[in-house]
């Protein structure tokens, strides 16, 4: 019976612990560094949408000649329309009251206007920001005697810079799992380079592949998986801290704008996990094969 | 049971290390191998141990072509050897008594047979308190005698020692040799490269000389020249 | 006379070839992520900068009863304020005419006010919109009749995130300085483990130190060097992409918001270097002191 | 020349390698030292190259305490030495040329020298067509004369060889005692640990014997045994 070859790669991970330490630090740092610009990324995702949320309002002003039971007409047709989530009725009567309300002092001056100037509102709230424009036309084509405002370039504006962020975003992480992969494989592969020899002398002893590959595969695995949990830990305690800054600075902020440590990292931690233990795996893999010809 | 025909050896260096050897090695020979430092006796090892494959002729062990061989079967033709190399090759990293274990563990042994059968070998070759040592902490001459140790693990068919006494003092070296001649009785083939002229002079037994490469004499009941 | 220990590095890196190119991928995948962050952190502080910009004018809203002549002395004495970059005077007249223009059809509706209800506004233009908060209160100590009306909270709140930014980033860029070091110092030291044979063998023969570090610390710089050149041109199209991408994007903004690829990518570039050399230099300093000890 | 005093060597792994070592050696002697395998033979040379420190008593050359050297002076003190060790210890990166041509750069030779020293040394061993080789591409007894060439590079003042003659043939082995005598005749001291009883028994030098760590026997012209 061979001895089981997950003992022999822990051997060879404590014998060699100044490599083994090696290893582990570059996993943990690559991933670390990913991790970061995940949370990042994940987190500019999430201010933008919190953001634009504050902008799903259109209001639409009704042709000044309407009766109430045309505008409550208009508010049914409206409530009908996909995407749009709820039709708030303001009366040109409230919005007088409002705006004397506002002018205070002057209000006096509004008295001597014959009548009231302000037409009724329909405060329109959408589901969907992003689809404004369709359920703007889709409003405009159920009445057009009335005048639609809603926040429309900044709204756009909002949406492209949340593009551009997460393309860069995309990219960045796509470039960052392949610098992991390139760190993790090189410590890999010079790690078993140093033990070339003691590979070559397991060959001519009449060891299979399988003899020699699997304690390193094992080896691969164990500092992957190493690797990606001391970093998801520095990565958890890392990102409560900067959580803990950033409400000091922002105490008066009605929402917390940072995504929640446990949740985002439990995520970040399971890719990690992958990452580690795949680019291990294949660091291992395609490292012996080199020295196994012999 | 070893065969050789038209054998040439060229390293990519360009140094013919063997040139047209014709041989013939039957089952239960012992066969000293000598000639000159650089003859090419270690090239005759490595080609045997299929560490390297010849650029010409070929190489038949028990009917079996060698330098055909698929690369799987490789590592099952090793284990039908013991072979005692020039430069050691102990793992640095491994014990004595691991060095020894592992040759068995690799062909299946029972870890009973291993715990049982490990320091007997190395009571053979002297060393039995030297188990927990790593080779850097042996001397020349243990070292040796470790790899002799792992060599004759398996019982193999055929033993092939590369200079196995050149750190050996002459005591040890005809401890050695007095194994050698037991395995061969119990009839395991040995090849045996060697400079030490006066073991070849007493034992009489089958001489093989190389010079630069060339088989020069092959004499059944030869001294060392 | 010796050989040039600079013949020797380059000796051994062309030897060493696939160590010496683990090396560099491993010195410039790190330099990469260092300097994405940095870009990341630039472009963000730099953004906040414009976005705070647009919120540099405070409208003082002058006493309904002052005379124009008052409202001259008033502009000339904030004019003397620090941190005020210009004033503007914004009449009731014009105020009004600009009130009827935009009711437009309902403008009729203004004819009937006993009088033009709007006072005089002076539109005070800031140097530093950090520094609005002390500018509010010394305008309010020249004058106390009038009402002083600006961004407060939307500047403290942008202020605010762009310190959280910058001080998350400053943490960042420590932190991955640190983890660049980490991981150079690894490839260096395990590329010098693998040739720890060697130079003990040259101790036995008698080199001093010197024999055998030099080549190592040339070859530090060289990696570091080569991994600093090779990031900052990767940096720099990347970038460059990213710009045209955010440009093709972002069309209609009116300013390009990202930093201009080559002032940025030179900076990075020279602090690449900067770090590239100094970590390649300790990196094989450190390590090669390891195997000088016999 | 070299003085040895009260010396034990004992390795951290608890083996007693020397014990209680008394020894003069003097300028221009010719010392075997002989003994079995792990006597202590490779310990003594590493005492003496201060490879190792012993664990008691001291270590003279030339009235120069060894033990106490500064670190800084050590590369200094080795290159008075030359050295074969038992393991060859050869730059494995560089060339047969390079290996020789780097112990004569250490102590400043000039390009000019080296050019026209190396080959000449190359020659001596019966290497003169290998200087472009790389010591994995030359056979055990090849590696072995090129580490003899660079241990005689720099005409040193004590020549220390562990077992230099352990994978030579006997021919190239007395060529090489030719060199060693010839050398020893231009005022050499020369210490060489061997188990060649033919070479020892033919010289009758002086015979240092250790067994298990101790002299045993000190002989002025003395045999192998
Ligand atoms: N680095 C080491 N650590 C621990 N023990 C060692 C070390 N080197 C040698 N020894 C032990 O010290 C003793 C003497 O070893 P040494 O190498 O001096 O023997 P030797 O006389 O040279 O033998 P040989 O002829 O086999 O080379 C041996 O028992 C050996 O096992
Ligand atoms: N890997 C190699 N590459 C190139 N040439 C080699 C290689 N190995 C050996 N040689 C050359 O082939 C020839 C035969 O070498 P080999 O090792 O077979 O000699 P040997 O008879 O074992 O000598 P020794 O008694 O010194 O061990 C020598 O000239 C040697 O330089
Ligand atoms: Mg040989
Ligand atoms: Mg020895």
């Amino acid at each position: 019976m061979i001895r089981s070859p997950f003992f022999t790669a822990l051997k060879n991970m404590v014998r060699n612990a100044m490599m083994s330490l090696a290893s582990i630090l570059s996993v943990t740092s690559t991933l670390v560094i990913l991790g970061i610009v995940l949370l990042l990324i994940l987190n500019v995702n999430n201010l933008t949408m919190e953001f634009t949320d504050k902008f799903d309002v259109m209001r639409v002003q009704v042709a000044y000649e309407y009766t109430p039971e045309q505008v409550q007409q208009l508010k049914t047709a409206f409530e009908a329309v996909p995407n749009v989530d709820s039709v708030l009725l303001i009366t040109r009567d409230e919005a007088f009251a409002q705006m004397k309300e506002d002018w205070g002092e002057e209000a006096d001056l509004l008295e001597g206007l014959p009548e009231n100037p302000l037409s009724d509102t329909l405060e329109v709230r959408v589901s969907d920001v992003s689809l404004s424009d369709q359920t703007y036309e889709e409003l405009d084509k159920v009445d057009e005697n009335d005048t639609i405002y809603y926040y429309k370039t900044t709204i756009e504006r909002i949406l492209r810079i949340s593009n551009v962020i997460r393309n860069v975003g995309i990219i960045l992480i796509v470039v960052l799992l392949f610098i992991t992969m390139l760190v993790i494989n090189n410590t890999v592969r010079i790690g078993i380079a140093s033990r070339k020899s003691q590979i070559q002398i397991m060959r001519y002893v009449g060891a299979t592949r399988g003899h020699i590959r699997h304690p390193y595969l094992i080896e691969g695995v164990i500092l992957g998986i190493l690797g990606a949990g001391i970093s998801s830990v520095l990565l958890y305690f890392g990102y409560q801290e900067v959580i803990r800054m950033a409400a000091a600075d922002l105490a008066d902020l009605t929402a917390q704008p940072l995504l929640r440590a446990d949740v985002v990292i439990l995520r970040i931690g399971i890719l990690n996990l992958i990452i580690g233990i795949g680019v291990g795996l294949i660091g291992s893999l395609f490292s012996v094969r080199k020295y196994l010809k012999v | 049971m070893l065969v050789l025909n038209n054998v040439q050896m060229r390293y990519p260096s360009g140094t013919v290390a063997l040139e047209d050897v014709n041989l013939k090695i039957n089952r239960g020979e012992f066969v000293f191998l000598i000639g000159s430092s650089g003859a090419g006796k270690s090239t005759f090892i490595k080609l045997i141990t299929k560490e390297i494959d010849p650029t010409a002729g070929s190489l038949y062990k028990g009917g079996l072509d060698i330098t055909r061989m698929h690369k799987r079967r490789i590592p099952y033709y090793r284990r039908s050897l013991g072979i005692v190399f020039q430069d050691y090759r102990l793992l640095s990293n491994e014990t004595v008594y691991e060095n020894v274990a592992f040759a068995m563990r690799i062909i299946g042994k029972r870890n009973r047979e291993i715990k049982r059968n490990v320091p007997l070998l190395l009571n053979l070759v002297g060393l039995s308190d030297r188990g927990k040592h790593f080779p850097m902490e042996l001397s020349g001459g243990e070292q040796q005698r470790v790899a002799i140790a792992r060599a004759v693990a398996n019982n193999p068919d055929i033993l092939i020692c590369d200079e196995p006494t050149g750190n050996l003092d002459p005591e040890t070296s005809w401890e050695l040799i007095d194994l050698l001649m037991k395995l061969n009785r119990y009839g395991a083939t040995i090849i045996m490269a060697t400079h030490q002229h006066d073991i070849v002079d007493v034992l009489k037994k089958r001489v093989i000389e190389l010079d630069k490469g060339r088989v020069v004499r092959d004499e059944d009941h030869g001294g060392y020249h």
